[in-house]
């Protein structure tokens, strides 16, 4: 059955909450009352819940199975950290309440800012960052600030071809110049370009590690050097952190800056899109530079220092970043999981992470290409190409199959410097068995398309919709609904 | 571990499938100074359900939250009550853990969602369009800054003194970058909002006028003649809507002539949540529409002809366009928007009307009763639910003194403008359908005594 | 997708939860450790979740579509209901703790009483039954207490034919005879024959009000005049108490005992069959009989009334029907709803409902036979017969093709005095919109039954699974999971 | 109202339809005398949901809840931590609104927990059938002595002493009906089961003896010579079992005979809310099940071959054999089953053996430990996670007396058993794996307070 909007099933008159009486005043609205009609359509609780819910069940999730979007990490979430992120004393606090009336805001905060430093071996952490692309502009802000403090204007960032489009976004937003680095057969940075364009005009070069083809970077601490000796800074994706949390810091490979996307690496929810959580931690260089507010503990008390309390003692702060202190709602969720998982838990994360993907290369790489297969193991995700596909198939009709088979589809044409790349990442919290009913039917479908099975250039049949018009959507953009126009519809 | 299904077992197996003796074998590229051996050193290890439920449990319960208190805070983020039915149904997981929806055929759900609330937006804020959500109202208004110079090519912004202190900080750090100007001042104590001192100050140079409806001290003004001021002389009218309930009772931005409208939409759906996560709303007229920033949903057909909705417009997008990009936003807000849109669903016309009724009439009876305080005056001529009192005293050291009797009193001007002495004395004060009769006698009650 | 079972997808060495290590102490099991291996199959946390997950999906429920079965009262469950019942002062409290530390449950349940008692124009009630059925027992036992306390053992128990199964089989239960009351033509009871049978071995006379045909008893006050001339008691089955509520006082009509099913009129969760909750209330005459333990008001404190505490004032009282106090769960969510609708929402429930009823009747009786449609309208359920359909055409065919049109199918034959019987209620919760697409289905699924279109015999094509054979499951009973033989398989 | 979907356009087009005028004139049926013409006197009206929400609220403050003391309450009902993904699945709206499975087509989500369920309550008690949930333990008990009676022929029950006193009452309230002979006396403060007296009185007439185990003092015994003398007589034994996490340390009481074995279920994933709904377990040998109450869910195929449930063997039931039904049960406590069945599911064998374990460690601990305050004796030599401590004075006031102090010390064997004063010195004690060093600590410094 369809699911109609709530504009075709609603009306203004219905409403699925009730209210008190408004008590009888004079207005102060002036001559300002909204008197058009908004429409906006109304449904009562039973019908709310019948559409929301109906609709709910035309969506994919990890709740219903395996999700192996590369550099997503769709991994389980736990409803522990739902429960807790509910708790009133967390849910139903104001941001601006005086101090004194959440010290216990202020303290997960801090514990969690303690664990994300101690897990990455850096010097400080900057809180706020509403996602992983804001966490990637702090740290282009906390780097611009060190270098204008030291008087070194520099207008280039270095960027490596594999990079998350996130990243020359955030740079060129920033007003910085792009320039990209190529990378080597093996799928890693070209460490010798790299150094070859590295000058007193770039501010840093933002990398990403273990690398969008599921590679660590083996030369990551030569490069480190070779960035700082250029006078320049190491911001490092950190989107891929699930691969080596616990088992490799950061901090140890001479990275400045990087974002840690809490609903990657721990386990808050995407939500369809959001919201993510991405703090930022920093070296001790750009750690004077971190943005407005953060938290400090001064004795046994949690202080929150903002504008009204920064003083002297934080002056070279870039400033605030958003209007309140970041996703509050995500940190409690996240040092939950962490606290569930401890260090030796977070440890194994990695490890299983890894073990999986590599179960997955070794598993698929007689029927599908492994462009840097043979060149080793992989980090925590699986790289394929199309390579030796039936002409006329493609990475597409493979991942739209894969629905079909009960799966979300891989990361498609994603990195770019692989030829309809399809990047798969299960995440540790898989079991061996879904591990291999996936494999299973990843290898039939890899046969079908080397094999010219036209009805795979057909997939889905078995889904809420067959495949969509985007090019349809992109040319006649239709963003809202309107009332259909009754003449046309006589016609 | 109860989130780690392979066993021991499990493993081996897969190492043997994978030619590996140990785990650590797969590690080998990292190089081996960085690789540590064992746990890191100063971590406890995993812990209990129990024992973690606890432990956040505790530190819940050192916090006042607002259903605990009398509660009048504002000033960008609002306590309204929501409907039991919301959070059940955004806990669904096919919701909950989904995955932005890059798979159409698989993420109807999330995607007719999203135009849902992309109308419920538009139709709200009075503008043709509206995105499927940014990070929070600070960085939308930000957008919006730049969104206007990209289309006015021009570089400097008039920011309202009327706007949230927030805001123009966050404008002001990402104009660094940018080198936009943008012109501030704080706020004066004045019942008029600055509307025509901004109109004066408009000229050839500028990008856009930034202002907030209702202002940081509640006060509210037609936009009218500073859209048609700012058309005229070439730029745009960004309007800022930190409150949406509001709109339930005063014309929206978009109906006055303004051209982008941004706001905050924490109030409808999403909750206090010390401050996020929240919901940037985004909408602005339809000629615009390609430099908006954010992701957008659009209708199309099927390869069977069936209507479905899909991620659009992409190649604004940094996925695509990477530094050509309109933004370099990925992640948003999904589940505050289907928040928002599933408490925007239950209210209806209807129900808006009354929750925006019935907050404005108890902050008139508030706002009445309060300025019988001695030591207390109302500044507002109009307000919709929030308004400012000025007292006799620095109103920072009296939301202090009112929190330690466990009354939450509203918001200093002191905190928001701790550059801006002359205005110290200010109170900003938010009243909701949360607030009851009994609390606006006990905050007045404590204001007397705390002003005698 | 097919869902495995727990057997056979999880193992033994997993769990989805862990716990702090142990104490290491001298047992105290003597030599009655478990030794042998249970065979509990554990899942990690994820895997549960999907487990579960996925199974929910494979059912129909009143947050998917309009469930018309008759009766049964499903209604939409509002949310608020779900959270007040898990406020820890509600969910976290253990049944024997002192009444001091519980004073906020004893006001609950007692102002649920109160309601209760002042909706049915009743003296008192009784919380702890368990379910309606439970419910039954409390008030025939009421009966069976008030009348022995004057002497007068009864052994006859008189029971309408339309009467729900469940009448009878409890009268049984508690040892009565049970006999039938025939129905009159316009399908209710026959009063002169019940006058007829009444005489001082009966007991007392089950009835149901309004009654399964979906008809009000109009000589209900009549009925109970005689019953109690005879000396017997009227207890009157409240499971369809949705239709009048608010508008009808059971108390008005005689009746000296009736359970109310908190789960039909006051929405509280199905759950896919329960837990329910059956209060009883009772006439004065009943009142000294009730059951422990109860809650009592004194002075501005709660008191429990239990064996402890009951000493001489209800020393008449039948005695404990449960271990604790009743339903609480289901209190805190009845009570929720009560307060929510109020007198004037609580009447406009049965208005709704019988309206909602009648609009089917009216809507369908020109394609569907409507045994007692002509005698006027009906209230909260409308009945149909298979009258009319073609040869071979039954009402279990249209049944399982409302399955394939979207909706659950109604209750089929019941009640038993009509053949093929369709018994559909509605409910007030159902917009318009909702009963008219229900309309057009059950329209179109009649016209295929009248025009003997065979594909509707097949129905449903489109549910997770086709009609299943019920009788193979009762002739082999398997009742749980064995591991497969492995002998067998390898046959 | 927010629940009722029809607006008054609707209500009078629908009247049109059915060709009535009023609503009042579809209520013609009722005498005239009992209708009454408008709301009932003396009730409020509707109230919006935040006002209800505050009302319940203030209730639910009242109450002290078992998490916020150091709680130590058992007798039937036990305080488990449950994992938070079962409360999260059993909301799942297509579990918590569906009926009862009658149509299985669309019920399959439901009918395969119910077998998996009915499979892990088998293994758990040690029998090979059980049904799908009874609405608690105290009725499932009186459910087994019925079916004894039917099974055997013969009307007298010996219950054992150390039978929870509550199921007592309930067995003797509905043995009032059916004529059945229950012999049953208050237990001694003796170290030692009843056992030996129970074999001793098993007569030609006794249908079935029945014995918990743990039993109300906490004390464990082999149930096997019970068994056997039953047998020998032609007697059954039904065992009942009110903690079942004891079932992952203990032989289960189907391994030594028992021919029915039942249970209150609350234990896992249920959760305490004073009392109720719970959930009773329902376990028997294969040739009593057709004399088994309750639902019961089997396998069975579809028209196109698949594995499928039913609901089966329904001729027992009362909606088939009306007055010869084996039971008038009709709804159960399917959505507690559900929760039980996620608990298990969550911790597998070895879960479950932990969970256990961690339960007896702490207790033994406890009971050490309070066996050292002067005035208190430790009565049990055996015991799962329950015990009994003789107190120098009558435990009701001592119990009485800690609750003020904010601890939650035990159910006294006063409140229990009223009328056995010889025994009022005892107190029960129950220690699971949600009470801490602290707790035990401060119950043991809380006792010595009040026995000084």
């Amino acid at each position: 059955l369809e699911e109609k909007l709530i504009f075709e099933i609603g009306s203004t008159d219905t409403t699925g909450v009730d209210f008190a009486e408004a008590p009888k005043v004079a207005s102060r609205l002036g001559s300002l009352a909204r008197t058009d009609s908004i429409g906006m359509p109304g449904l009562s609780e039973q019908e709310t819940v019948r559409h929301y819910t109906r609709l709910s069940r035309q969506n994919y999730a990890i709740d219903l199975g395996l999700f192996p979007l590369g550099s997503c990490t769709m991994k389980h979430n736990p409803r522990l950290n739902e429960k807790v992120a509910r708790m009133p004393g967390f849910a139903d606090i104001h941001p601006l309440q005086p101090q004194s009336t959440v010290q216990g805001a202020l303290a997960v905060i801090h514990e969690l800012a303690a664990w994300l430093v101690t897990l990455t071996g850096m010097h400080s952490v900057a809180m706020s960052p509403k996602a992983g692309a804001h966490g990637e502009l702090c740290g282009l802000l906390a780097i611009r600030a060190a270098l204008e403090a030291r008087g070194d204007a520099r207008s280039v960032i270095l960027v490596p071809e594999s990079a998350h489009g996130t990243n020359p976004a955030t740079a060129a937003f920033c007003g910085y110049k792009v320039e990209d680095i190529p990378a080597t057969p093996d799928g890693r940075v070209d460490l010798e370009a790299l150094k070859a364009r590295l000058g007193p005009d770039v501010a840093a070069v933002m990398i990403t590690n273990p690398n969008t083809c599921g590679l660590f970077e083996r030369d990551m601490k030569t490069i480190s050097d070779a960035v700082h000796a250029a006078g320049a800074f190491v911001y490092c994706d950190g989107a891929n952190f699930n691969a080596i949390v616990g088992r490799v810091r950061p901090g140890d490979l001479g990275v400045d800056a990087m974002h840690i996307n809490l609903h990657k690496t721990f386990s808050t929810p995407h939500g369809g899109g959001g919201p993510g959580s991405g703090p930022v931690v920093l070296s001790q260089a750009l750690t004077p530079f971190a943005p407005l507010p953060f938290v400090e503990k001064q004795g046994d008390k949690f202080v929150l220092v903002e504008e009204e309390t920064v003083e002297d003692h934080h002056a070279q702060t870039f400033g605030r970043m958003v209007a309140f202190h970041g996703q509050m709602g995500m940190f409690t969720r996240a040092l939950t999981y962490i606290l569930s998982h401890g260090a030796d838990g977070l440890r194994q994360v990695a490890s299983d992470a890894v073990l999986n993907a590599n179960y997955i290369l070794r598993s698929l790489d007689d029927v599908l290409d492994a462009p840097f297969g043979a060149a080793g193991p992989c980090m925590h995700e699986a790289l394929f190409s199309d390579k030796g596909l039936a002409e006329g198939f493609t990475t597409l009709d493979i991942a739209k199959g894969l629905i079909d088979e009960g799966f979300h589809p891989m990361t498609m044409y994603f990195p770019l410097v692989v030829h309809g790349a399809m990047l798969v990442e299960p995440t540790e919290t898989e079991s061996k068995a879904a591990l291999d009913q996936f494999i299973m039917a990843l290898r039939s479908l890899a046969e079908r398309a080397k094999a010219g099975d036209e009805a795979l250039k057909g997939a889905p049949y078995h889904a809420p919709r067959r495949r969509l018009d985007e090019t349809l959507a992109a040319r006649k953009p239709v963003l809202t609904w309107s009332e259909p126009d009754l003449a046309v519809a006589a016609e | 571990m109860r989130y780690l299904p392979l066993t021991d077992t499990d493993r081996q197996e897969m190492l043997s499938v994978i030619g590996a003796e140990t785990i650590d074998d797969l590690f080998i590229d990292v190089p081996a100074e960085a690789r540590l051996s064992g746990t890191i050193a100063g971590l406890p290890d995993h812990a209990s359900e129990l024992a973690v439920e606890r432990h956040m449990g505790a530190l819940a319960r050192k916090n006042l939250s607002a259903g605990e208190a009398p509660f009048f805070l504002g000033a960008g983020a609002y306590k309204h009550h929501v409907p039991a039915s919301v959070d059940h149904l955004i806990q669904r997981g096919e919701f909950l853990t989904a995955y932005t929806p890059y798979q159409p055929e698989i993420a109807q759900g999330t995607l007719q969602v999203l135009f849902e609330f992309q109308t419920q937006v538009a139709r709200l804020l009075g503008v043709d369009v509206a995105n499927a959500s940014m990070y929070d109202g600070s960085t939308a208004c930000w957008e919006a800054i730049g969104m206007a110079r990209r289309i006015t090519k021009r570089g400097k912004a008039l920011l309202s003194s009327g706007l949230h202190p927030h805001y123009v900080s966050v404008a002001n750090t990402m104009a660094k970058f940018t080198g936009d100007a943008l012109v501030h001042q704080a706020p004066t104590l004045d019942a008029a909002t600055d509307i025509d001192a901004l109109i004066a100050s408009i000229d050839k140079d500028t990008s856009c006028v930034v202002v907030q409806y209702p202002d940081i001290l509640g006060r509210i003004a037609d936009l009218t003649p500073l859209a048609e001021a700012a058309h005229a002389a070439g730029a745009l009218l960004v309007a800022v809507v930190t409150e949406p309930v509001a709109l339930g009772a005063i014309k929206a931005p978009g109906h006055m002539g303004a051209d982008i409208v941004v706001g905050e939409g924490q109030s409808i759906g999403v909750g206090l949540q010390f401050g996020g996560p929240y919901l940037g709303l985004f909408g602005c007229k339809q000629k615009y529409v390609r430099q908006m920033p954010g992701r957008l949903c659009g209708e199309t057909v099927d390869a069977a002809g069936k209507r479905g909705f899909v991620l659009t417009l992409s190649t604004r997008e940094q996925h695509i366009r990477r530094e050509k990009a309109t933004s370099n936003i990925c992640t948003n807000s999904g589940l505050c928007a289907l928040a928002f849109s599933i408490h925007m669903t239950l209210l209806g016309e209807k129900g808006l009307r009354e929750l925006a009724t019935l907050n404005h009439g108890l902050a008139v009876q508030a706002a009445d009763r309060l300025a019988k305080v001695p030591g207390v005056t109302l500044l507002n001529d109009g307000f919709f639910n929030e308004f400012t009192l000025v007292l006799t005293k620095d109103a920072r050291e009296v939301v202090r003194n009112l929190a330690d009797k466990g009354v939450l009193a509203g918001v200093s001007l002191g905190r928001l403008f701790p550059d801006a002495p002359a205005i110290g004395n200010g109170l900003v004060v938010a009243v909701t359908e949360t607030v009851t009769p009994e609390d606006i006698e006990t905050l007045a009650a404590a204001l007397e005594e705390e002003l005698a």
